[in-house]
């Protein structure tokens, strides 16, 4: 007994025009499964979508088919017309026949929207039921570090009643930027004591994270203190370890008792009993790195505090102040007010010492002469590079790092606090150089985060959406090795085999995972290979010719609805498949539009860096690549194969991608 | 009785992320926005890519206005101003003022027949910019012949979904919530107060804005007058940043200023393009490698234009004084962008005193103190994104999820322990 | 594990040049695991030779099967339907794989998809590397478990050979590690030095009778 | 007629020893020049047994050449072609034709040579061999079986005394060495002090083997960076690359030839080794220039 299928057509309130509805109704009709085909002009009204319930209802229908205006804002309704008729959400496919077709071609489209909603009904026949329900997570959070921000996220969590842990692997809290609490005007000393009353926050000194299992609302974390291991379990993790410094000077004059770190001149600053005050002092920034904001900050706010307690003379040398952070140019000001004399130089200033004393020598840029200068004390460069558990730290969570080495990777989605693993969170220097403004935005961010994901103890997700296959699954370890969101492990079922399991919590449904899996072991529901393969194949003969677009629904699939608002109109023979993540299109996918007939195959995903899934838009490249080296062997290379990058913002680089291709398909003479 | 529902107002970018934080966490929000669409100024920036991300992040912005505007614990007013607020942390009440949009956006499908029959000229009822939400027609009062005092009908015989409507007044509500937030963002900097740059008199002096919508409308570089390229560019920094009336610098110019000089290289690569600059905001995350990238093929020119002229070749002759030389230089440009910086919003000094929270001295909201950004003179108020003091982009974001927390933060408190301290 | 890389296109196009309709067959076992025969690439390689026969306008019709280790009689016995409807069975497991499909259809010519290659393991996402040699003969015991064997260019007994590059790589191929200073490292960090100095007489060769038989000492 | 080499070993303060390159080909002509032009100036000559994989007439018999011409020769023995018992026979038939010196090696990869695609052997390693030479000494073969008249070789081996690491290396010399061996030829070697470190090593536990340290003149820069590349277990300092890249044009040849007798006359006066093996493949004819350079002559 075949699944009655209900196919909901409509013409936008009779705006579309360069479609025969008439024609589409008769056609779809025929199509196997299809039980009723209803045409409206306002499907997405409360009028449109009663008529739908009513239909649904009446027509016992199982499965439904949506051809309209586009997925991306009117998926979520029709889905709750699905819900409210008895159906689950998910037993719903769109074609998308205004943004994607009558908008964005000139002349008559039927032709395409039958064939768009044809794919969709092909889609629809295979969709299960997806059901949502309620995990259980741990509300403890584990925060790793003992300085300003991990205190405080410690406090404001505790406000909004969770429970922390603070591991700090010195004997005592409260490391951290010493030189800026003047300038800021906060003292560690006074949260620390009010760490201590608090008594939703537990403090681990001298404690080192070793091992950590698990995932989000349910990491196991063995701890080792003072010698003794003990194991804990954590709801979610905030890493706040900080960051190192480094005299950016030859090493020879590192050692120079007169040369010295913006720390260790915060202590000269704090010294009561100093013999001598300096007379002269200078200050070097932005060379060897012209990329931080601290060592502006440090220097002004030191230079100032120095010459109001000494009234010592300061030279400041540097390439460019850092001033946009809050307060920096005012401060910038005052400094100048106050008789700080700045010395801007494209090269660094040459450093020499010689009796007790330091000679800067530079070019300065105004006067366009060298200046050189004998200074009582100087404070070089310093370079803020992470801290050295950085490292072992990211590789024992299995998170990614910048360029530079510190946490989170270079991704915009994963700004300000987030890395790629959910419960999973960086907060202040760790994650860069970050002035103290930031670093509070940061520690309320993660708060935020934090308790959205533990507040209530529970989290309401999607259940087996994306799921291995026990039978199938040969515990080959690629899918771990892969998931960038760290949400696959090794788990044993029942009949004590070790296969792969997919935390439901943890995973983002990006499909990397079913895209890669060797065994085929791997459904993902509405995306699996079968899915697609139904809609390719739902085009049957009338799919030569055709190009095929594999869309990231993050990136090229939006652009191209947003192609067709601004109707920048583009070859009509292009056919769209919606995925989740370029990086859920496999060579075997491609193969097969190839294999039916296709002319074409382009993969569209995000801009290189900006995946949504971190490795998905790489991966894809790599598999096209792959594909055009098959297609050379089988020398089909006529039938191009192509990767583009864009963003959703970006109509226009998806149009250029599709007349590039139709143009080398043109130039191989097909 | 205390009230957990929070008013976001403004939904600019910071705006969006406090509510969608606060719906996540279960929160129902009114997020009010005075235009008739949402996402403020970062809603209508290009991507800034060049062969890689170079992490402008205005690609997030579509994708937090696409989770917000479908939100089910987000209620979305747009032509909404706030009028009136009393009360205190936990039992606010506001009022809240709704100019008649004409066009249902409920009702509205953006079909275009309404347009296509509009006899006004330029047309009185249109389409918002593409990737507009909520995507409904405008209709302006200003144009339209029916607000002219005249019989027309047109449009609205000509909407299938009787969507339009003429006979509206603003519609006034109370609504009572827990917190509000404050996100009604900036206003960009005002070229024209810097008369000896030409802008609005030179065509082809624009502003860094204006460069953002001509890639966003064209997908390249084109002249505003006639289509070309340029292929010979300036851009300007610091123009309404870091001189007297702004003691502060934007930072967003010089990010967006070497992202869209990238930009234009990378389409372009024969093109000149040149940046003027007095110091260099290089730093943030991941804009490290991007900056080493083009450092090499942008022309940096430490120095400030004192003056534009436009040639009768109509070319730009750009007045600087090279610092590096010492001394006044003229160099000739196609195209000169001015990198305009962010100004204080022109509300802001009404919303301040509808809300009783005080303006620092360069005219943005005030913080309540140094430790914490968010938090104003009144309890239960608090400020998110660049109402507050300029940020770019990700910045705008964290700093509306920091304030999304201490609104939640404070509500959570229970009233006894508040009223304690 | 049994490591094994695809055969190039057009060697699996010259040996079903004469076919027009093939099974092809997977191996749900190592080949799985290493990337080259599973029902994954079992697909592929079907949908590929679709691909290359028609654009040669010779159609050729492909059916797909993965069995759970095609070096099992019982287990290739599964596909026998399957094997019937078909001219020619191309086998993408390891050469045992291959030849039990062979021996179970003897009517039926049965080719290799794949070159089997090592017996190796995972270095890392997608790339494997060789371990063992089967050799019949384990010497791991005396090299701190790093085989001489297979890992030695030349698998040398008593050291490196003086071809070693700079940084302790192999002679042959600056992106590989020296077998013996692997060793070397090993048994230094271990103490047990001493084994590297030992003498070790020329190994037997032939301590696995080719062709290799082993009798289960309990059956 | 020359001495028997085993002889010279013992009496001669420095030894000089040169390598003879086999043709690839039957005519052998070039190499009987060579022989005749070396076989009074120097105490042995040295045949390479397809050297760096190449396939070439046979080191065997270019040694029977240069026995029939009165030279020394030194059989060069690889691991890489022959099997335990190929190797055994050809040991039997050298010493019958009156060799008497064998160079233990293991042998270049294949995959350096031109035979890429060929099996390599390896069936020992050259520390086995020597065990085995030293079997038939006495008298039996490796399986055990008396021999029908024995055979009697001086054995040498090679060393890479600037390997990188160097430790796994002198392990091995140190096994060459407890299976017996009375000289060491080492890899072409630049540092004096890298000869120094490790002739002192060797003198450690064997205070009677012989140390010849082998001499390859570098005739270019190009050449030398080649080599660092190319040629296993060849290791040329970046100084000596500079001091040919600053010879003018066409006199790479004289100042290569210059650097090696610079070399010599160190070792020499220096008493660093025992002697020299001089490698000047392809430009045997030189070999007497370097000599006289360096005052051996």
């Amino acid at each position: 007994m075949e699944t009655k299928i209900g196919v909901f057509l409509c013409n936008c309130g009779g705006a579309i025009k360069n479609i025969d509805f008439d024609a589409v109704v008769k056609n779809v009709a025929e199509f196997p499964g299809v039980t009723c085909v209803n045409l409206s002009s306002n499907l997405c009204l409360e009028e449109g979508k009663e008529k739908m319930i009513s239909c649904i209802k009446g027509e016992n229908i199982e499965k439904v088919v949506v051809a309209a205006c586009s997925p991306e804002f009117q998926e979520h309704i029709f889905r709750e017309v699905l819900e409210k008729a008895g159906l689950n959400g998910h037993l719903l496919s769109m074609a998308n026949i205004r943004e994607q077709c009558s908008w964005a071609h000139d002349g008559d489209v039927t032709v395409k929207a039958v064939e768009l909603v044809k794919m969709a009904i092909n889609r629809v026949r295979l969709l299960q039921p997806v059901e949502k329900k309620e995990l259980p997570v741990n509300r403890e959070v584990l925060v790793v570090g003992g300085g300003f921000s991990a205190i405080n996220t410690a406090l404001q969590l505790s406000r909004v009643g969770l429970r922390t842990t603070i591991l700090e692997k010195e004997t005592a809290l409260g490391d951290g930027p010493r030189e800026l609490e003047s300038f800021y005007g906060f003292d560690t000393g006074s949260v620390i004591s009010a760490v201590e009353g608090d008594e939703n926050i537990e403090v681990l000194t001298s404690a080192q994270m070793m091992t950590v299992e698990g995932k989000i609302g349910d990491f196991s974390v063995r701890i080792r203190k003072n010698g003794e291991e003990i194991l804990r379990k954590y709801g979610a993790i905030v890493l706040a370890t900080g960051y190192q410094t480094e005299l950016a000077l030859d090493s020879e004059l590192k050692s120079g008792l007169n040369i010295m770190s913006q720390e260790q001149f915060c202590r000269m600053l704090g010294n009561s009993s100093l013999e001598t005050e300096p007379k002269s002092i200078g200050f070097m920034f932005d060379f060897s790195d012209e990329n931080s904001r601290f060592p502006t900050l440090a220097t002004l706010n030191n230079a100032l505090t120095a010459k109001k307690k000494w009234g010592s003379e300061i030279y400041i040398f540097y390439k460019s102040v850092k001033v946009d952070s809050e307060g920096m140019e005012k401060l910038y000001q005052e400094a100048r007010d106050c008789g700080v004399v700045f010395l801007k130089s494209e090269v660094p200033p040459r450093i020499t010492v010689e009796d007790g004393l330091v000679n800067i020598k530079a070019k300065d840029v105004f006067l366009g002469e060298d200046i050189i200068l004998a200074c009582d004390v100087l404070v070089a460069e310093e370079l803020y590079l992470p801290a050295e558990e950085t490292g072992n730290l990211s590789s024992l969570l299995n998170i990614r790092r910048d360029s530079g080495g510190f946490y989170q990777d270079e991704n915009v989605h994963l700004y300000p606090v987030g890395s790629e693993r959910k419960g999973i969170f960086f907060i202040g220097g760790c994650r860069g150089d970050l002035d103290l403004g930031r670093v509070l935005t940061d520690i309320s961010s993660v708060v935020m985060n934090v308790y959205e994901l533990l507040s209530s103890g529970k989290i309401m997700v999607e259940i087996e959406r994306v799921k291995a296959d026990p039978q199938k699954c040969v515990a080959c370890l690629t899918c771990i090795r892969v998931c960038p969101h760290g949400a696959i492990q090794l788990v044993r079922v029942d009949s004590g085999k070790e296969v792969a399991g997919i935390s439901d919590l943890a995973c983002y449904a990006c499909g990397i995972c079913a895209a890669i899996c060797p065994a085929k072991a791997i459904k993902f529901q509405g995306y699996g290979d079968d899915e697609i393969l139904a809609q390719i194949e739902a085009l049957g003969e009338s799919l030569h010719g055709r190009n095929v677009a594999f869309c990231c629904e993050h990136s090229a699939y939006p652009a191209a609805d947003l192609a067709g608002k601004l109707s920048l109109h583009y070859p009509e023979n292009l056919r769209i498949i919606q995925v989740p993540c370029a990086g859920q299109v496999d060579v075997f996918h491609i193969l097969k539009a190839l294999e039916k007939g296709a002319a074409a195959v382009l993969v569209l995903g995000c801009e290189d860096g900006a995946c949504h899934h971190i490795t998905g838009n790489t991966r894809a490249k790599e598999r096209v690549k792959y594909c055009d080296m098959l297609l050379k062997e089988v020398k089909e290379e006529s039938r191009p194969v192509a990767m583009f990058n864009l963003s959703p913002n970006a109509p226009h680089k998806f149009v250029r991608a599709v007349n590039e291709i139709t143009k080398r398909i043109e130039e191989s003479g097909r | 009785m205390e009230n957990k529902n929070v008013l976001v107002v403004g939904s600019g970018i910071s705006g969006v992320a406090s509510a969608l934080e606060l719906a996540n966490a279960g929160v129902s929000v009114y997020l009010i926005e005075r235009e008739a669409v949402v996402g403020g100024h970062s809603a209508s920036f290009c991507c800034k890519a060049t062969d890689i991300c170079s992490k402008c992040s205005a690609c997030v912005v579509i994708d937090k206005i696409k989770e917000a505007v479908t939100h089910p614990q987000i209620r979305l007013l747009t032509n909404s101003t706030l009028k009136k607020l009393s009360g205190e942390l936990g039992s606010f009440r506001v009022e809240i003022v709704q100019q008649p949009r004409y066009v249902d956006e409920e009702r509205c499908i953006a079909c275009g027949l309404c347009t296509e029959v509009c006899p006004a000229d330029p047309k009185a009822i249109y389409p918002p910019f593409a990737g507009a939400t909520p995507f409904s027609y405008i209709l302006d009062k200003g144009r339209c012949l029916r607000f002219k005092g005249e019989e027309c009908d047109l449009c609205r015989g000509s909407c299938p979904t009787k969507a339009i409507e003429f006979e509206l007044k603003p519609k006034e509500q109370e609504l009572s919530v827990g917190a509000v937030i404050v996100a009604t963002g900036f206003d960009v900097f005002d070229a024209r107060e810097k008369g000896s740059l030409g802008y609005g008199r030179y065509p082809n002096v624009l502003t860094g804005l204006d460069l953002e919508q001509v890639f966003t409308r064209e997908g390249y570089l084109r002249f505003p007058t006639n289509g070309k390229e340029p292929q010979n560019v300036a851009f300007i920094q610091c123009v309404g940043s870091r001189d007297e009336g702004h003691g502060y610098c934007s930072q967003v110019c010089c990010k967006y200023a070497m992202k869209l000089a990238g930009l234009i290289k990378y389409q372009n690569p024969d093109a000149q393009v040149t940046i003027f600059y007095i110091d260099l905001q290089t730093a943030g995350k991941g804009f490290a490698q991007f900056y080493e990238k083009y450092k090499g093929s942008i022309r940096f020119v430490r120095g400030v234009p004192v003056e534009i002229l436009q040639t009768t070749s109509g070319e730009l002759e750009v007045r600087f004084e090279d610092i590096a030389q010492g001394k006044v230089c003229r160099d000739t440009f196609d195209l000169v962008v001015l990198s305009v910086g962010i100004s204080p919003g022109k509300n802001t000094w009404d919303l301040a005193r509808i809300l009783g929270i005080n303006l620092a001295d360069d005219g943005f909201f005030d913080k309540k103190d140094s430790l914490s950004s968010n938090e104003t003179n009144v309890d239960g108020v608090f400020l998110a994104g660049t109402c507050q003091g300029p940020k770019d982009i990700p910045d705008s974001i964290a700093h509306g999820i920091a304030a999304a927390s201490k609104a939640m933060q404070a509500l959570a408190e229970p009233v006894s322990r508040r009223r304690g301290n | 594990m049994i490591i094994a890389e695809r055969k190039p296109m057009e060697e699996i196009m010259r040996m079903l040049a004469p076919y027009k309709k093939v099974l092809v067959a997977g191996c749900g076992t190592c080949v799985t695991v290493c990337w080259v025969g599973g029902e994954k690439e079992v697909a592929i390689l079907a949908s590929e030779l679709k691909l290359a026969r028609s654009a040669e306008g010779n159609e050729i019709v492909t059916l797909e099967a993965t069995v759970e280790r095609q070096c099992e009689r019982e287990m290739v016995a599964e596909i026998k339907d399957k094997v019937a409807e078909v001219e020619a069975v191309l086998s993408l497991a390891c050469g045992s794989g291959v030849q039990t499909m062979a021996e179970m259809f003897e009517d039926k010519p049965v080719f290799p998809a794949v070159n089997t290659t090592f017996i190796g393991m995972p270095e890392k996402e997608g790339l494997w590397v060789e371990m063992c040699g089967a050799c019949g003969d384990c010497f791991l015991d005396r090299t701190g478990g790093i085989c001489p064997v297979v890992r030695c260019a030349k698998g040398l007994l008593n050291g490196p050979c003086g071809g070693t590059r700079k940084g302790g790589k192999c002679e042959i191929d600056p992106e590989k590690d020296c077998a013996w200073v692997l060793i070397y490292r090993r048994l230094e960090k271990q103490g047990r030095l001493d084994l590297m100095r030992n003498y070790y007489p020329p190994k037997n060769y032939r301590a696995v009778k080719r062709p290799g038989k082993v009798q289960a000492a309990k059956a | 007629m020359a001495k028997p080499f085993r002889e010279i070993l013992k009496t001669k303060d420095f030894v000089v020893t040169a390598e003879a390159g086999p043709v690839k080909g039957s005519n052998v002509s070039k190499a009987i020049e060579h022989i005749e032009l070396l076989k009074d100036k120097v105490d042995g000559l040295n045949v390479t047994d397809n050297q760096s994989s190449v396939m070439r007439y046979p080191s065997l018999g270019v040694c029977l050449l240069i026995k029939e011409h009165g030279g020394e020769p030194v059989l060069q023995v690889t691991c890489r072609d022959r099997n335990r018992l190929a190797i055994q026979a050809d040991l039997l038939f050298a010493y019958s034709r009156g060799i008497s010196n064998i160079l233990c090696l293991t042998g270049d990869s294949i995959d350096v040579g031109d035979h890429k695609e060929a099996k390599q052997v390896f069936d020992l390693d050259s520390v086995q061999l020597i065990h085995l030479v030293h079997t038939m000494n006495s008298g039996k073969d490796m399986a055990g079986n008396e021999l029908d008249g024995g055979i009697d070789f001086c054995i040498g081996t090679t060393a890479t005394p600037s390997a990188d690491p160097l430790e796994p290396q002198l392990i091995k010399v140190e096994k060459k060495l407890k299976a017996g061996v009375s000289f060491i030829q080492t890899q072409a070697v630049y540092e004096l002090d890298e000869l120094k470190r490790f002739t002192e090593f060797v003198r450690n536990i064997d205070g009677k083997v012989k140390i010849l340290a082998g001499i390859v003149p570098v005739i270019g820069a190009k050449m030398a960076a080649y080599m660092n590349e190319n040629v296993p277990g060849v290791f040329i300092p970046q100084h000596l690359i500079d001091e040919l890249a600053q010879a003018p044009k066409g006199t790479g040849v004289a100042k290569g030839i210059e650097i090696a007798a610079r070399m010599i006359k160190q070792i020499k006066e220096e008493k660093v080794c025992d002697g020299v093996h001089i490698m000047f493949i392809g430009r045997e004819e030189k070999v007497p220039e370097i000599l006289e350079a360096a005052g051996l002559s």
